[in-house]
């Protein structure tokens, strides 16, 4: 199902030079990029919800992409990170970077408990699966009003000022909180950079290319598929967790399975399987919709119409049509 | 940036989605050095409305009315020579994408004022955002939560009903006259949960009788399960608290289901949008509360005012409840400038709670402790013959005149007093 | 909460049936086109919604409910057959995602199309004048219209299955739901059979719409809702499975009036709830193949 | 019926009256049989025999009903089948199975890191050198050097078998399952392959399943005949080749 050719392996056929080149230092280059990329965004906002949904994407591409698993259920990871960063903030008075902690273990937590569910089923059942389930959460929060705040949002996530290594940093300034929240994703991006050059990044592509095989040369594929999983679920609660604190509140919304949709779609758009795609489509799709949106009311009509077409003629995604080129 | 001073004039009629377009998406460098805000830079609102999704209609009355109080702003001098300028931006019903907007409009726009919303959660989020940022917010949509002291703040405004006020005065009404069995169908979020909490409090003067509450889903399409019950209560009166579709699809199977033979059904907030939507059979013989309804014309001058002043600029259309809470909205703010003569945050702040007014529906003004505008409630009952027009939805039962008393508390909404 | 009598719970359990009879009839296209194509048909609701709004333009400009209920499926169909054609077709062979992914950007091409036809503001369907009003079923009233739909829903199932079990086609696609494989050994022409169902299944759809129209008027949004309930009730049954469809549709729609009965803030979720509980006992559902998809 | 041992050898894998049965269908019924280490045993039977039943039984892909399989003296039963790998069990499979879009070496390398490193999310895997180095050599002993950074998916019929061989050999068993190896193989790929097999049968014990008898009666120490999911007979090529039972079977249907 997958079309992952694009994905970044040691032992692979006849790169070009630049392809080779951005594989071997493909976080410093997404480094640098983050810097500079408010500089040309509408305006910061979109440029950090624009990294938010890259990282999102980024976590849910791990699965779908790497692991070949489509699930529908991710807003649930997502959405349990920004609650329960909200929630350390709100109502335990927990400090920024320990609430951003709570928000991966939610994340964490969250992709163990769907998974252990969900994980035995295949193909579109595994989707359907993990979408009821999401939903199931989303009830769950939004009943627990008096921790959530249930439909109203949970609101006052209100981090005025951070203290980093003696400094007070002023976080309502947007420009530096776009770059706090940045250096998480940089940092995210590193990570999942190690995990997909390690020894298990192998294993994943393994079960993903053929599982039989993968079995019979002694991995664990049901395991292999929880623990990937669980990963992605700590990039998606890190990704729900700066969302909480950038955006202040968390609305029930974020758990809504147009959530779970939204980034399939980044991640088709960007590429799946590819290292950089999902930041892209979600560039791509964030600056698009916003650029329509203020042009028409009736963005979503083009807005599906583009999807048409990317899946019509760009199945590899912008940057899996890109790589594809300049391997060649 | 370019030139983006308008002539006076010319902002009436700018198109419903203004500035940040082709400009904006060429590279606005954060960085640059902000050229002083000069006088000539016209005064600007935020307002953030949901244009897209199933409230597009009452968000594009909103749009042209806060239009209207703009213009008039402009045409009469602005303050001392300095125009406004409405930013509209669509939330999409969404909370997440009204901060979004909201952090758009005050960082980047540096917008003055913030006015809008049409959702409790959004105006809770779009609040969130402003109260940090020490700028000014008027809702414009209902919500008992606003009030409260977690979420207000000195620069939180409420220009709309809240659900105490209008389910208030339509239990006041209602309970008198239909009986005191009272059965409820509430959507179960903060927003039915506040109605009903509204009529039970009400309904302690009267001495109803609850026979149950039955809570929906937000987003109901099929009640079908859920009114063969409700029937079986055999209440006087239904009380059914939701809002929109939900209510629009609620009270059309309830027809169906021949509820409304021997039970008389209430909504504490009826919506003209709603009403036009669902069509005269389903809404027929439904008495309920709204802010405004353009026919009390007849009976209050400032309401004759604007509505003429609305049809002029849009060909002869009626504003409707909605589009009347954006041009107070709207107008509270700009006259309270003119008020203040600045557009200093904490001097607006200050003529905004002496402010008393009556732009469009009789005297309002703002309640110093959580600033909810106090204001009359109209009991309305919807109308099935005798239309005039296809505005001519709704016919006024009684006028609740504006009073603190029914408002809830400042101590019960944790305000120190 | 007092007033549980049986004759309550008897009427719920027949409200429950006739909300499972729309559940089912929207359900049966999308399971046909699945267990046919094996594409996921994201769309389906908006088939669903314009089958609703081509009522109401029918009737505006002088139709009736009666024709239209001749008419709106054959519109529908035509529009599927033609979607078929130009987008599904191309990305045969190409898996699973990509057919459910461009219905997915279908839905919102449709929906707003609607909605700059129509306006964003929804538009009340007025019951037919012979339908209206409830009537006395033994246990209760009930409104006459939702009579009408279980008889429809069973007048549709009825040629369902005469289509299936008595023409040469019904047997191609039969075979067909049982193993893609042997139709392309018979040596039968695929894409046309393909096509057909299709057709059908939109058709059905569009036909669904129509008839919910005058429950809950019409309005551009009115296909997301249901499609996430349909999908539920496909997966449950075993997607792919007419049968399946069928008994899952009207088991959710008895979870769905039970539910309300006892806890009605629950109703939406108990669904879902329904859904992961069968799928984590049975993951192919109660009548799907086991493995399919994977 | 038992199989008797025919050497002296130690007994590496055996299997206890194990049987198998889908729905109501009994595609194996009740074999007991030993095989010893360091000899080539070959399956053989007629399509439908219940051979690739027998041999799924034997590498852990899906757990007997009845019965009970034992790797040296060890109760493996029902044990998942990532389990075989570890204890020293490998296996080919009938229709060719490799991961088709990495390249050969890494196909090789992956299987190869099954026994060294499999949950270990951090260090680069570039690290594990040792690794490439011994996907190189094997590489070379199944004839694939020159292919060694094409794409799995481009190889050859022949030589994606000879890789899955590869990628059999890498996790070092002490047992290679060998199922239908030569299926589909040019006559020439097929001779090429019989001697990797013989070759490999020097240092490890081989079982192999194939259809065509007349392949396997040169090179196998002991052949094991199927037939209707039963053991119709069982000794060495020569007693094999005479048995009644199996000549009836056999009989009159020609092998290709």
């Amino acid at each position: 199902m997958t079309n992952a050719a694009q994905s970044i392996k040691p032992h692979r056929a006849t790169m070009g030079i630049w392809y080779e080149f951005a594989t071997r230092h493909r976080a410093s280059i997404v480094a640098v990029v983050i810097l500079i990329f408010p500089l040309v965004m509408p305006f910061t906002a979109l440029a950090v919800n624009i990294l938010i949904y890259g990282l999102y994407a980024l976590g849910f591409n791990l699965v779908f992409g790497y692991l070949g698993l489509l699930s529908f259920g991710h807003a649930a990871l997502f959405g349990t990170g920004a609650y329960l960063c909200g929630i350390a903030i709100v109502h335990l008075g927990w400090p920024w970077y320990a609430a951003i902690a709570a928000g991966i273990a939610g994340g964490l937590l969250m992709a163990l408990l769907i998974g252990v569910l969900a994980i035995r089923t295949r193909g579109i059942y595994f989707a359907m699966v993990t979408m009821a389930l999401s939903q199931c959460v989303y009830y769950l929060f939004y009943q627990a009003v008096d921790l959530t705040g249930g439909e109203n949002g949970l609101r006052g996530i209100n981090v005025r000022t951070i203290d980093l290594f003696g400094l007070r940093i002023d976080f309502i300034n947007p420009m530096i909180r776009y770059y706090v929240i940045a250096a998480f994703v940089i940092a995210a991006f590193f990570v999942m950079s190690r995990i997909l050059a390690s020894p298990f990044g192998a294993v994943i592509e393994a079960v993903r290319e053929n599982e039989m095989r993968a079995r019979a040369s002694g991995y664990d594929v049901t395991l292999t598929r929880l623990l990937t999983f669980i990963l992605s679920g700590g990039f998606c609660g890190l990704a729900g967790a700066l969302q909480a604190l950038h955006l202040s509140i968390v609305p029930i919304e974020i758990l809504h399975y147009e959530t779970s949709g939204l980034v399939v779609m980044i991640a088709l758009l960007g590429g799946m399987g590819t290292f950089f795609g999902p930041m892209i489509g979600a560039a791509v799709f964030l600056v698009l919709e916003n650029i329509v949106s203020v042009w028409t009311v009736h963005w979503q009509l083009i807005v599906g119409a583009i999807f048409i077409a990317c899946v019509l003629f760009f199945p590899a995604g912008i940057w899996g049509t890109l790589i594809a080129r300049g391997r060649r | 940036m370019t030139k983006k001073v308008t002539k006076a004039g010319s902002i009436s009629r700018r198109r419903l989605l203004t500035t940040a377009s082709a400009g904006a998406a060429l590279a606005v460098s954060p960085f640059r050095i902000n050229l002083l805000q000069a006088e000539e830079a016209p005064i600007k609102i935020g307002f953030p409305v949901p244009l897209t999704g199933p409230y597009g209609a009452e968000a594009q009355d909103q749009v042209r009315a806060g239009q209207l109080a703009v213009a008039q702003f402009n045409d009469a001098g602005g303050l001392n020579g300095r125009k406004a300028e409405l930013v509209v931006r669509d939330d999409k019903l969404n909370p997440g994408e009204a901060a979004t907007r909201t952090l758009e409009l005050v960082e980047k726009e540096k917008v003055n004022f913030v006015v809008g919303s049409l959702s409790a959660a959004v105006q809770l989020a779009i609040n969130n955002v402003t109260k940090e940022r020490g700028v000014i917010f008027n809702s414009i949509s209902q919500s008992d939560a606003i009030n409260e002291a977690a979420d207000f703040s000195t620069y939180t405004f409420h220009e709309a009903l809240n659900p105490h006020m209008t389910s208030g005065a339509v239990g006041r009404y209602a309970f008198t006259k239909f009986g005191k069995k009272v059965a409820f169908l509430t959507a179960d979020y903060a927003y039915g949960h506040e109605m009903v909490r509204g009529f039970l409090e009400v309904g302690k003067e009267f001495n109803i009788e609850n026979l149950g509450d039955i809570r929906h889903p937000l987003g109901t399409t099929d009640f079908s399960t859920l009114l063969p019950r409700l029937q079986a209560l055999k209440p006087d009166i239904l009380c059914i608290s939701n809002f929109g579709r939900d209510q629009q699809i609620a009270l059309k199977q309830a027809t169906d289901f021949g509820i409304k033979k021997s039970i008389q059904i209430i909504a504490p907030l009826l919506s003209h949008a709603s009403r036009v939507a669902a069509g005269p059979q389903a809404f027929e013989g439904v008495v309920g509360g709204c802010s405004f309804y353009w026919g009390i014309e007849d009976k209050i001058a400032s309401t004759k005012a604007f509505n003429e002043a609305f049809r002029k600029m849009y060909d002869g259309k009626l504003p409707t409840d909605y589009g009347a809470l954006g041009y107070g909205g709207v107008r509270a703010v700009l006259e309270a400038v003119k008020g203040a003569g600045s557009v200093e945050t904490d001097k607006v702040v200050a003529a905004l709670e002496a402010l008393k007014y009556d732009y469009y529906k009789g005297p309002q003004y703002y309640r110093k402790c959580d600033h909810q505008s106090v204001q009359s409630v109209l009991v309305i009952k919807s109308k099935s013959k005798d239309m005039k027009n296809e505005s001519d939805v709704f016919e006024v039962l009684s006028t609740e005149e504006p009073n603190e008393k029914y408002l809830r508390s400042c101590e019960g909404l944790g305000h120190k007093s | 909460m007092a007033g549980l009598s049986f004759d309550l719970i008897a009427l719920q359990l027949f409200a429950g049936l006739a909300l499972g009879a729309i559940y089912v009839l929207f359900a049966i296209g999308l399971s046909l086109i699945f267990g046919m194509l094996t594409v996921v048909n994201f769309a389906h609701g908006a088939f669903y919604m314009v089958g609703a709004y081509v009522g109401l333009y029918l009737i505006s400009i002088g139709g009736n409910f009666w024709i239209c209920l001749v008419a709106v499926p054959i519109v529908i169909g035509l529009f599927g057959l033609a979607v078929e054609r130009v987008l599904i077709r191309p990305l045969y062979g190409r898996g699973i995602d990509y057919p459910l992914l461009l219905t997915f950007g279908l839905s919102y091409v449709m929906v707003e199309c609607v909605r700059i036809a129509f306006g964003k503001t929804g538009y009340p369907f007025d019951t037919p004048e012979v339908l209206q009003g409830a009537v006395d079923i033994g246990v209760g009233y009930f409104p006459l219209y939702r009579l009408f739909v279980i008889g429809a829903t069973a007048v549709v199932l009825l040629a369902l299955w005469l289509f299936l079990e008595k023409t040469s086609y019904g047997l191609i696609i039969r075979a067909g739901a049982r193993d893609p494989q042997i139709v392309r050994v018979l040596g039968v022409d695929v894409s046309r059979v393909w096509l057909i169902v299709f057709g059908i299944g939109t058709a059905i759809a569009g036909f669904a719409g129509l008839l919910a129209a005058p429950l809950q008027g019409v309005i551009p949004e009115m296909g997301g809702t249901i499609l996430a309930e349909a999908f539920v009730v496909t997966v449950v049954g075993g997607m792919g499975s007419i049968g399946g469809a069928v008994l899952a549709g009207l088991l959710v729609g008895v979870v769905v009036s039970m539910t309300s009965l006892f806890a009605p803030e629950m109703a939406k979720v108990s669904i879902f709830a329904l859904m992961a509980i069968v799928l984590i006992v049975r993951p192919q559902g109660f009548f799907g193949r086991a493995g399919l998809m994977s | 019926m038992t199989a008797v041992a025919g050497q002296t050898k130690e007994i590496i894998l055996r299997t206890r009256g194990v049987g198998k049965t889908f729905g109501k269908f009994v595609a194996l019924n009740n074999i007991s049989a030993e095989f010893s280490r360091g000899a080539i045993t070959s399956i053989i039977g007629p399509n439908g025999a219940g051979k690739s039943t027998y041999f799924n039984l034997l590498c852990g892909a899906f757990p007997p009903t009845r019965g009970s399989v034992e790797f040296e003296g060890r109760d493996v039963t029902g044990l998942p089948q990532h389990r075989f790998a570890h204890m020293g069990i490998a296996k080919s499979f009938q229709i060719t199975s490799v991961f088709p879009q990495l390249t050969t070496r890494e196909n090789i390398r992956v299987g190869l890191q099954a026994l060294v490193s499999r949950y270990d999310i951090w260090r680069p895997r570039a690290r594990l050198t040792e690794l490439v180095e011994r996907a190189d050599e094997l590489l070379a002993l199944v004839g694939l050097w020159d292919s060694r950074e094409r794409a799995a998916k481009t190889l050859a019929h022949g030589e994606q078998r000879a890789l899955e061989i590869g990628m059999a050999l890498a996790s070092q068993p002490r047992l290679l399952l060998l199922d239908e190896p030569t299926a589909g193989m040019s006559p020439e790929e097929t001779r090429t392959m019989m001697d990797l097999i013989v070759k490999l049968a020097k240092e490890r014990t081989v079982i192999l399943v194939e259809h065509k008898m007349k392949l396997v009666l040169g090179i196998s120490d002991r052949i094991l005949v199927l037939h209707h999911g039963e053991l119709l007979a069982e000794g060495t090529p020569q007693e094999v080749r005479q048995n009644e039972a199996v000549k009836r079977v056999y009989l009159g249907q020609r092998e290709h």
